[in-house]
């Protein structure tokens, strides 16, 4: 896999923002100023850029609850994000949504979900829709290890696959459902595996390796591209913060804690082996922090002083026509 | 195009009203598709698409013929699934229409129902079309148990987002059901097994019955009867023994129950001072509790008698003859809370 | 043993409530066991056990460490298979506490729910007992968005089979979930998210507040207003700041929908003559209407007014601040329809 | 394996019971006195018999919509079976369930089920209390092969490894859920291979074998009673009608049918082994022929005497106390 300069900018500046994102948010939340639960994306940043580095505007996305990322991924507005979370009326939903509903159809982002493992349906019915409409898009799923137990997310992968779609079924496995172990909860071991027993072709891969992830993610989004149905990519990865803000972490040793930040940082690894290979350089990670970190201060000051919703509001939106 | 016009209607039955509007909604609009199980019917089979299914009951009879593969799909045995895919595929500009088979089963894709199809407009603050259709068979009577006999409708009216149409009969069914289709929100449709084979003139041509209309079946100035889906029926019917014995009834049947056509409802009893609701759901949280308390609250002074409520007993449908016969509200049943609301002075 | 004796009651929490039945209950039963997804909290981690979650909220704080494992069940996230699991070993000698942490998520297990526990007894013409209690967290005001922040409960009173309990505090949560738990049926007990702070003496000592019998929170004689869950909370709120006009409300919390304690409620009508319902969820088909078409149609003719109901619009829960207040019933809202009440002459 | 004349007899006179006394409602099902929906299990004999003959009351099963057979596999009192299917006041459900929702605890019936793949949990159900209450017990489900794509199966067979319960699932694959083919429907083409992805020991039988099935069960619950956890097995087999009673089967040919009964008839292959061995005689069958067709005919004729169910109980057993 050649990646141009201008890709291994974008794939930076991507997971640099996605982080950015969430560690202000854990700043801001620990005021008390955010509403609601927030559920942090930090470490898992090489899973949401390099799957959507394939996919344009004819694609779909559906989320989960750690939604930030993959919205980032897909290309919302960041400041229109944070205004969401922080309940605004210039957020991207207008403020009705909340950090686990930031949606934005026009750039394909099919929202991100509260109820776990509930955006593979979805998506089995964007790959449809492209499928009978011949938009040549694909549409990806983004699903927890926990996630990975809900019933209709077998029921999708089935569907997809009878209806030969151009579905990807990405399974984020961050080793944690909550507080407990993927390894406990997950019988068998392996969620790619058993896509098998559904005659899906998968692949498991270091979810913290960008490389690892665009890599698969081609093969898959080539594969639906051509008409050749559903793939599904199991990325391991870990989570650098609790599950939800607030989350003590009582399940989780600080050694654990401390050896995930060491060494398994998409981010950190990404910058030294791109260095390595001296395809980027210091200045040109520095121009991007610097947009990047000016982009999110510019989000939470606007959202901070952004208006509410106008509680006339309130019963618009239920219906298109009632 | 509120009501058809020209040739004389044919007498039909409902299972043939409803694959009329399918087809002519199909031909209309190519982004209409429909799903479920066996809709088609034969899939994988030896005889595949030779003479199709058409769904158990043979209400999509035809489809896959005249539209195919790629619009007229079979399903696995998945409605989480198929139910969730219809919404992602609204989201991204098909319209589907959704045969759930019957409504119990909707219990397995309840999530993608409620949390789903549902709310997906109101969280993303409007910015999301969700035009899609899902019919399902309703109601006892069939001899087919506690899982396979329920209405169920009242919970679907409990859930803001959604629209929940249930036509008494072939005519209403076929304008019903157009107006479903061409809808930019979720409907669930409601067909009555009992009703399936019932027959009357239904015009060839496309017509529309609006939703949140209702309609007045029957005029009159004693009591006003409301009642739904086939209650409407078995209430135009108590209504005609009622006038025999010189009692004028009302018979109101709101189409849909979400939207209701409240104002319809109220004037209706501003007018006759009475009211009785029908509804075979479940007695609790129901379509008559939701009617009955609604016109106690907007039409209290204009109550001349105690509204009272039809429904079955707060029971599973059970089995066996006597028992669902005695568990269905019927013409009986409605004439003598009529006689009661009339001796109320 | 209907109210509790001896020690003087301490001030606990809602939540200490909660953890305190079910471990009185655990020791008095060990056929009783609780499962749900982290309700020990920590399986297969490095620090199994040791220092378990006790759930996200903390309500089943110290369970694992005093039943163990075989009767502290963690799962995986998988609501459907659970809560089946729970009807199956129900009928066949366990007595589950199931906990499905918000009840948004019973809609994933919602055909174990109606189709299945709901029905199992029915359908085998009594021949099966289905011990089971299910809790959840319900309500609004949490900022927790669409999908996190329903009741519902009108959809579960709606079912035949299923009975419902709401208990408005830390006192009535206790006696109550000891109720369900010790009762042969499926009992769903719901708990609101913003009252698990809230504080009142709880006695130490087990005590059983029996399902079905409403309590009156405050006796008046000019309107009733009947209030369910935190609902109760805001109707006594709102009654005090009537008194202080003139106006003496009785409050009645009926604490379980299903079954519902119609004679309290038609007891306390018949004596003030007025009625307000407030209920936090949807407005259609709702416990509002459920209760305001029960006492339209029994006691019509003591009714001096028209009877008011109090919901949230027709809506899902929004999630921004201001559109979340305005959403829920307030205590201001409450005494505008007693006031509407009192004003209709 | 080898099998007392007993056994033998004891499988022949379960898979007779079943065949006669489906085949009889075949015939009373088109007189139209028969209320309701039946769906008929002729064809599919071995599979109940062969599992059925390892459990005892302290096990327990759940059964679909095909369920007549399980039932009498499991025990179920035949004239209180058909009773229940007439609609009958002397019926095993006194009237209140019919062909759909046939039930007996005290024999470890759970009930047949009207909702395809419900019975699953209810099987990790009645394994938990097996193993909790120290019973050992084992609980078994039968689902089919349009059943097996159900969502709540997947979380049942993740959650009974996880739990590592005393569950077998049992798949009868008769090739065709409603009209549509099971290798249409079920993607990957193996329903017993999908239990790979959950860890749990899998086996594919001829599902018309009943040595077959009855060895493959003997593993799975030898394996469940000695605390090992769940096991899969998948039965193909065909059924010899329709899928209920009144299709008209436009989606199979008259020579798959014709093929259907002449090679993959249990009994009839049952019976050729058998004999051919030398271990029953054509008295033996005989013997039993008449035992099963005298009981069917006693049941239909005790049905049809019975009582209809008195109004007044309709409201019964809605709850165990209100
Ligand atoms: C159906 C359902 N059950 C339970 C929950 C509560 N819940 C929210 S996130 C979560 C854990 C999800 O774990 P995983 O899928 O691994 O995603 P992660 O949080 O690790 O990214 C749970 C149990 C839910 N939102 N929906
Ligand atoms: C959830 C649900 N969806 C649909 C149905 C309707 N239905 C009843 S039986 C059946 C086919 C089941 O096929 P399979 O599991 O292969 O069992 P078989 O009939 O072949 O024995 C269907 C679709 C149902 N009862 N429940
Ligand atoms: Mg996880
Ligand atoms: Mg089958």
């Amino acid at each position: 896999m050649q990646l141009s300069r201008e890709d291994l900018l974008e794939a930076y500046r991507a997971m640099k923002t996605m982080r950015e994102f969430d560690e202000r948010l854990h700043i801001e939340f620990a005021t008390g100023e955010i509403p609601g639960f927030v559920h942090l994306y930090c470490g898992e940043e090489a899973s949401g850029a390099g799957i959507c580095a394939h996919l344009g505007d004819r694609d779909h996305i559906a989320s989960n609850h750690r939604g930030h990322g993959h919205c980032i991924a897909k290309g919302c507005d960041v400041p229109g994000m944070m205004a969401e979370i922080y309940g605004k009326e210039t957020g991207l939903c207008g403020g009705k949504g909340g950090s686990m509903h930031i949606a934005d159809l026009e750039k394909g982002m099919m929202g991100a979900n509260g109820i776990v493992g509930a955006g593979t349906p979805l998506v089995c019915g964007a790959a449809l829709s492209a499928k009978t409409l011949g938009t040549g898009g694909v549409a990806v799923a983004f699903t927890g290890d926990g996630g990975s137990n809900q019933g209709a997310v077998y029921e999708s992968m089935n569907l997809a696959a009878v209806w030969n779609l151009p579905a990807i079924f990405v399974f984020e496995n961050n080793g944690y459902g909550e507080a407990s172990a993927s390894s406990w909860a997950t019988a068998g071991g392996s969620i790619a595996k058993r896509a098998d027993g559904f005659g899906i072709p998968q692949v498991t891969v270091d979810g913290a390796d960008y490389f690892a992830v665009r890599e698969a993610a081609g093969e898959a989004v080539a594969r639906a591209r051509a008409g050749e149905g559903p793939s599904v990519i199991e990325c391991e990865m870990r989570r650098f913060h609790g599950h939800f803000e607030g989350d003590p972490q009582t399940y989780r040793t600080e050694e654990e804690l401390a050896e995930v930040r060491a060494t398994r940082d998409p981010i950190t690894r990404f910058v030294a082996r791109v260095r390595e290979a001296g395809l980027l350089e210091e200045a040109d990670f520095a121009a991007v922090d610097e947009e990047v970190g000016a982009l999110i201060e510019r989000a939470v000051t606007e959202a901070k002083a952004a208006k509410v919703p106008a509680v006339e509001t309130l019963a618009d939106h239920v219906y298109s026509s009632y | 195009m509120n009501t058809p016009t020209s040739t004389p209607a044919k007498p039909k039955t409902f299972r043939a009203a409803i694959n009329e509007a399918l087809k002519q909604e199909m031909r209309r609009d190519e982004r209409v598709i429909v799903m479920g199980e066996d809709v088609a019917g034969g899939r994988g089979g030896p005889a595949e698409a030779e003479e199709a299914w058409g769904g158990p009951f043979g209400m999509t009879k035809g489809l896959i013929k005249e539209f195919g593969p790629g619009r007229v799909l079979d399903t696995p045995i998945t409605e989480a699934a198929f139910v969730g895919a219809a919404t992602g595929a609204a989201m991204t500009g098909l319209r589907p229409v959704v045969e759930i088979m019957f409504v119990d089963f909707m219990a397995v894709a309840f999530d993608q129902i409620l949390n789903q199809m549902a709310k997906i407009k109101y969280m993303f603050g409007g910015k999301a079309t969700l035009p899609i259709t899902v019919r399902c068979l309703y109601g006892a009577g069939f001899r087919a148990g506690a899982q396979h006999s329920q209405c169920l409708y009242p919970m679907l009216t409990h859930i803001p987002g959604l629209k929940v149409a249930i036509p008494a009969s072939p005519y209403e069914a076929k304008g019903m059901l157009a107006a479903a289709i061409r809808d930019d929100d979720p409907v669930f449709f409601f067909e009555h097994k009992a009703t399936l084979g019932m027959r009357e003139p239904v015009p060839d041509e496309e017509y529309v019955i609006p939703l949140g209309q209702a309609r007045v079946m029957r005029e009159g100035k004693d009591v006003t009867i409301v009642a739904i889906g086939r209650m409407a029926l078995f209430a135009a019917k108590a209504a005609e023994a009622l006038a025999a014995e010189g009692i004028d009834c009302e018979v109101v049947d709101p189409r849909t129950t979400s939207p209701l056509d409240r104002e319809a409802i109220l004037k209706s009893v501003r007018k006759t001072g009475r009211l009785v609701v029908v509804d075979e759901a479940y007695p609790r949280c129901n379509m008559a509790t939701d009617i009955a308390a609604l016109a106690a609250q907007e039409v209290f002074r204009d109550l001349r008698a105690a509204p009272r409520m039809v429904s079955p007993p707060h029971t599973s449908v059970p089995f066996g003859g006597p028992l669902e016969d005695a568990y269905v509200p019927s013409p009986a049943r409605i004439a003598e809370a009529v006689h009661t609301v009339m001796n109320d002075k």
